[in-house]
């Protein structure tokens, strides 16, 4: 089990990597047992796989022209539904915008992700959604957020966390620094959760940064970090709980890199083969988080995993009433574009409106 | 009833607010033990405790961004962005989220918090100590601007921003912090956002100011007063939104109009009150809306400022230059 | 003379400049092997090598930064923010010191830096991908702010800010990057940065745009032809300096002006606009100078940009009332 | 010496402190020798203490009202006069705003320093200075602008440094950590010194950081870094030298972190009483880096300090002199408001230099 001497004896500066299975699903250490019962293993693995079908059905709307953009999160489920697992009603999430699993997890429907990549910002209400922030377009300017509502939730004697995350190349940004800061000097409940995935859109981690790796970024502010395998559920499972656990007992801030790799493009405009080898792709497809999270459940004879096609069929069905949803979202209105700017409208946001439906009474916007 | 100053009636519109609402809390650099650089957070850390008046490291971008994290997250801060000139580095925060979140989020989340800025020129000050950005965060929507110029307006203004549901913007002349004192209710009271005051009464001109220009151009009242000229003065209190009525209603009286801003000439403050007096009262102008303000230079060190801010004098030349036309 | 559009002509000038001056470096998010994400940079980096054009850390302030440091070493960097939207991170950079190392050291230093910015909405994008933020820029003393709207303007306009001495925002209306193609010289020719262009000459209305925004008027003034009205069409060109010149001139003989600008009205470009037709051309008008812009909203996610982006007919319906009046 | 090994068996973990010799001016190592000659050790002891009688004079031109405001520098000379000995005319300097003694090796007058605290840019114009920058307002937003210069060092391929100084406080912005990561991807050579005087106005470092020293947020950016004694002459000329060799041999950047501490108030119209106790400024007086290096000198009979007066009388002429020379400075004109906004001055500014202009023939501004 992951606990305080685990973490205490970890050192980022050795940049060693946590992980508890190989790539080919088998434990690193032989006295290790998973802290998931094989039910919650099973269950794990299945959401995964949801969140993998999910997300080429969105590719595929996109193709289809149905939906503007996406950022596929292909390669990275493990971190997603590690997060899933551990987050509770009363913890605030505070997403980048790459980390589909947890928000179904949070209570994020598929149909508002449909509807925010098709444009519309009804999706980011989230209707049955506690403490779940929206898309953080401006990279890494979410963070600072999430240690103000640390700072809240101690104010307010919450026993809650606040996950947030960000990506490899958002570390480059000030937020970054002054987030990571703030939370350590407030002792903020706040877990950081780096995504390392190698490449910022075309840019590699090597030309982001220097440092031998992202957890040791963590010593500038006290913060206990650790680099982990992103790609390995029971590492990212434990790691998780465990910084869930110090953050509700008071202990403050923790730092997780999750190393992984973005499989797929950064979003549907992008075309990796541009700028990153067909060897590199190989390579992290040996390490793909589904691929190794079955190996396991196969080798310990969990489940038979070997036809999955009805399932993958069932998720797609649900997926696919999901999008229609979606599409039946009421039109988009006037109103919309003024009523949220403030809880009472202005005269002059009323005034423009009215302008605005002036013309249209006059026969514009169709 | 008590004599303050508007340092003192910040303060107590704070104190005030402290007490009433435990949501409410107060924090940026020095803001703490030292009170304030300007002593405007003065003995509150010590009356409300360390946890809801304090000390944040020196990082605005992050004063303003965990701002909005307070106050998605229940609470109602107050922060204090300790010049004018650094205020910059929060702009990606102010701009790009705390005056959208409500919106982004369809009403889900509101930004209830006050940001403090002590601004503009006259108190010879290193350069950044001296700015005017009104305007940057005038043309961003989603923020309410609010800049008083008397003691009872600050509290009163104060009161209201604090109490308001979305983020408000509250600019601090502080050329004036202490150089006028008046009699305040020591009560809480608000003065609602969004409403200009006629200070003066008056036929054949309309001067529109705000903040420390105010005072200035009370000082060229007196002057044009000994020539006999009868001149409405406009304190707008409010820089978003802005009081059409009352622009409307004074200068379609007096037909002619001046604004007084010491922020930089173009894309600046005046340029939007002569737009809109052009949509309120075209008709009736006699002269072109005319605008003084603050050069499109870079405010000068001490030895220099008195090339850049208007003084009575200068705006009295102005008047006389309007009424003539 | 070759077909270009405006991202080719852009890239043609980078080209250019990068091959005739070796002091000449570009730099930004993915600006190298990817080319940038609207392929502006692509193939400079493989022409120039990586010492010449780069990817930088994803990292804004820096960026802006690190050019002034180049710029008062010797280089002239021309930096690219990825999107409007992500130029905020660098505004205390732009505004504190880009726009002022100059004045600051009283001309030991200059700062001879590009900012390209791709720029505006109508393109169904993400929040933050669709801004309009030039009124940020022209409100700064310091800067000069230039917005092309046409691949030709764009190539002369690009390598003039290249060659200027000074900070040079360069804002690129990426709606109509690939929209517009024309016959573009290859050689090195500039345009110079303030002056305005007259694209249609017309005696009954001015109306004044610049960016994306001048197509869009040029469909409503094939509207305006059906219906026999004469409309006078100037291309701003340059946000600061504003071409006082042709403004006043088309004016005094139009008497009666639109200015269509994408941006939130509030503080916003049309204003100054309205302004300088005011100190210039009061006399003339015969209808109060309009603005048409805007709202003082968020620019809405795709579903909604219907509702905010102006279109032919709006313009239309702008001009007709003007004309009306 | 200071040497690669020094550096490589260095860890910022460690949380030792780099020093040379003790409160008293004894060596803490019996082997070591300075790596300064006699003469240049009572040199740098001149320099300190025409630095700090210049401080004190500014201070006391302030309080007769004729300088708007002015930082001392006191106890903090030692990393100036360190600096200043190493620092070339080909090294670029960008500077915060208190290191005095440094910009005085520089090049800048005092003259200058005096006009910049009296109000007129005049004063940045630093006619012998070289590569040397003005005071940075905005905290710690001049670092990047060392790591653009550093690149563009490396670009002309100039054998030369960039020096770039910031304070604990300036730590904490966004700016401290883009840059330090800029410097380390390019490969700048910059040496980043933090001047840790313990505060920031009133905000005392614990309050800033939780970091166990500032040296170790190097490790973020995996830029060699080190925590030395600023008080101690010896330690900072070391280090920095080493520095500089490191950088001009294309070694990249460096972050030293030189614990001191702010004796004086943060600037003329502040009172430390408020947030500091008698106990602690005592606690640095007894490091007083110029009683340390007295101490030294006289320890090891390099020369007679028993009697300073005359060479103290002397100074202060000079500096008398100096401001005299900045009274005297030509008086601000209309023109040099409008002069170096542009190289040329664009119409614009002419109309409103012109309406200004006609404003005051009518008998406006005195
Ligand atoms: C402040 C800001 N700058 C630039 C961008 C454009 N942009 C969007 S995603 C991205 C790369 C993000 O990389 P990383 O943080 O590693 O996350 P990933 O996409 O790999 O999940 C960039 C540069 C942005 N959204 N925000
Ligand atoms: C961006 C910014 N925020 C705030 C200030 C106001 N201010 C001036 S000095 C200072 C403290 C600086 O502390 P530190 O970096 O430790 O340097 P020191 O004054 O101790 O030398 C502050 C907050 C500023 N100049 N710039
Ligand atoms: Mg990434
Ligand atoms: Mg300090």
């Amino acid at each position: 089990m992951f606990d305080k001497n685990t973490l205490d004896s970890y050192k980022p500066t050795d940049n060693k990597m946590f992980s508890r299975i190989d790539d080919e699903g088998v434990p690193l250490d032989k006295n290790w047992k998973p802290d998931l019962s094989s039910e919650l293993i099973l269950q794990s693995y299945r959401e995964m796989l949801f969140e993998r079908t999910a997300d080429y059905m969105a590719v595929s709307y996109q193709r289809q022209g149905r939906m503007f953009t996406y950022p596929p999160n292909l390669g990275q489920e493990a971190i997603h539904i590690a997060t899933g697992m551990v987050i509770k009603d009363d913890d605030w999430f505070v997403p980048a915008f790459r980390e589909l699993g947890a928000w179904l997890a949070k209570g994020v429907s598929l149909k508002e992700i449909f509807l925010y990549f098709k444009g519309n910002e009804d999706a980011s209400r989230f209707v049955n959604a506690k403490r779940m922030l929206p898309v953080s377009v401006p990279i890494a300017s979410q963070l600072v957020h999430a240690a103000g509502i640390g700072y809240a939730m101690n104010y307010l004697d919450e026993k809650a966390a606040v996950f947030a995350f960000v990506g490899d190349g958002g570390t480059s940004e000030g937020d970054f620094h002054e987030a990571l800061n703030f939370a350590s000097v407030w002792n903020a409940p706040v877990i950081f959760v780096v995504q390392n995935n190698q490449f910022a859109i075309s840019v590699p981690l090597h030309m982001q940064t220097k440092s031998i790796n992202l957890a040791i970024k963590g010593l500038a502010y006290n913060i206990p970090s650790i680099l982990v395998d992103g790609n390995d559920i029971f590492a990212m499972h434990e790691v998780i709980d465990y910084a869930r656990k110090q953050a509700i007992e008071g202990n403050g801030p923790m730092l997780i890199e999750a190393r992984t790799f973005r499989m797929g493009a950064h979003t549907t405009s992008d075309d990796p083969s541009k700028y990153r080898s067909k060897e590199e792709e190989e390579l992290w497809a040996a390490k793909d988080p589904l691929k190794r999270l079955k190996a396991y459940i196969t080798n310990n004879k969990l489940a038979d995993l070997s036809n999955e096609d009805a399932l993958i069929a069932e998720y797609k069905q649900k997926i696919d009433k999901e999008f229609e949803a979606a599409e039946q979202h009421p039109a988009y209105k006037l109103d919309d574009v003024f009523t949220h700017m403030y809880q009472d409208m202005p005269a002059e946001l009323k005034r423009q409106k009215n302008n605005l439906e002036n013309f249209m009474k006059d026969g514009g916007v169709k | 009833m008590k004599v303050m100053n508007m340092v003192q009636a910040i303060n107590d519109a704070m104190d005030i607010m402290l007490t009433e609402d435990k949501s409410v809390v107060a924090y940026g650099e020095d803001v703490g033990v030292e009170g304030g650089v300007f002593r405007v957070t003065e003995g509150l850390q010590l009356k409300h405790g360390v946890n809801r008046v304090f000390d944040s490291p020196l990082a605005e971008s992050a004063i303003a961004g965990t701002a909005l994290g307070m106050a998605i997250a229940g609470l109602k801060p107050i922060i204090e962005m300790q010049f004018d000139g650094f205020v910059y580095p929060a702009m990606n925060q102010i701009l790009s989220h705390i005056s959208r979140f409500r919106n982004r989020t369809r009403g889900k989340f509101s930004v209830p918090a006050v940001i403090r800025i002590p601004y503009g020129g006259g108190i010879n000050a290193l350069e950044h100590h001296s700015e005017s950005p009104e305007a940057y965060f005038g043309h961003t929507p989603g923020l309410k601007v609010v800049i008083p110029s008397t003691p009872y307006d600050a509290k009163g203004l104060l009161i209201s921003a604090i109490q308001d549901p979305d983020p408000v913007i509250f600019m601090e002349p502080k050329r004036i912090y202490r150089a006028i004192k008046q009699e305040v209710p020591e009560e809480k009271y608000s003065i609602p956002i969004g409403k200009a005051k006629v200070l003066q009464e008056g036929e054949q001109l309309t001067i529109i100011a705000y903040g420390a220009m105010i005072r200035e151009v009370q000082k060229a009242m007196v002057l044009a007063k000994q020539k006999d000229l009868s001149i409405e003065l406009i304190d707008l209190r409010s820089i978003w939104p802005i009081d059409r009525d009352t622009i409307r209603e004074s200068v379609r009286k007096t037909g002619r109009v001046l604004i007084v801003t010491e922020a930089a000439q173009s894309y600046g403050p005046a340029a939007e009150l002569i737009s809109i007096v052009n949509e309120e009262a075209f008709l009736s102008l006699e002269a072109p809306p005319t605008r003084l303000t603050g050069h499109d230079t870079v405010i000068p060190l001490p030895m220099g400022e008195k090339y850049y801010m208007i003084s009575p004098e200068r705006i009295m030349f102005e008047i006389e230059k309007l009424i003539r036309y």
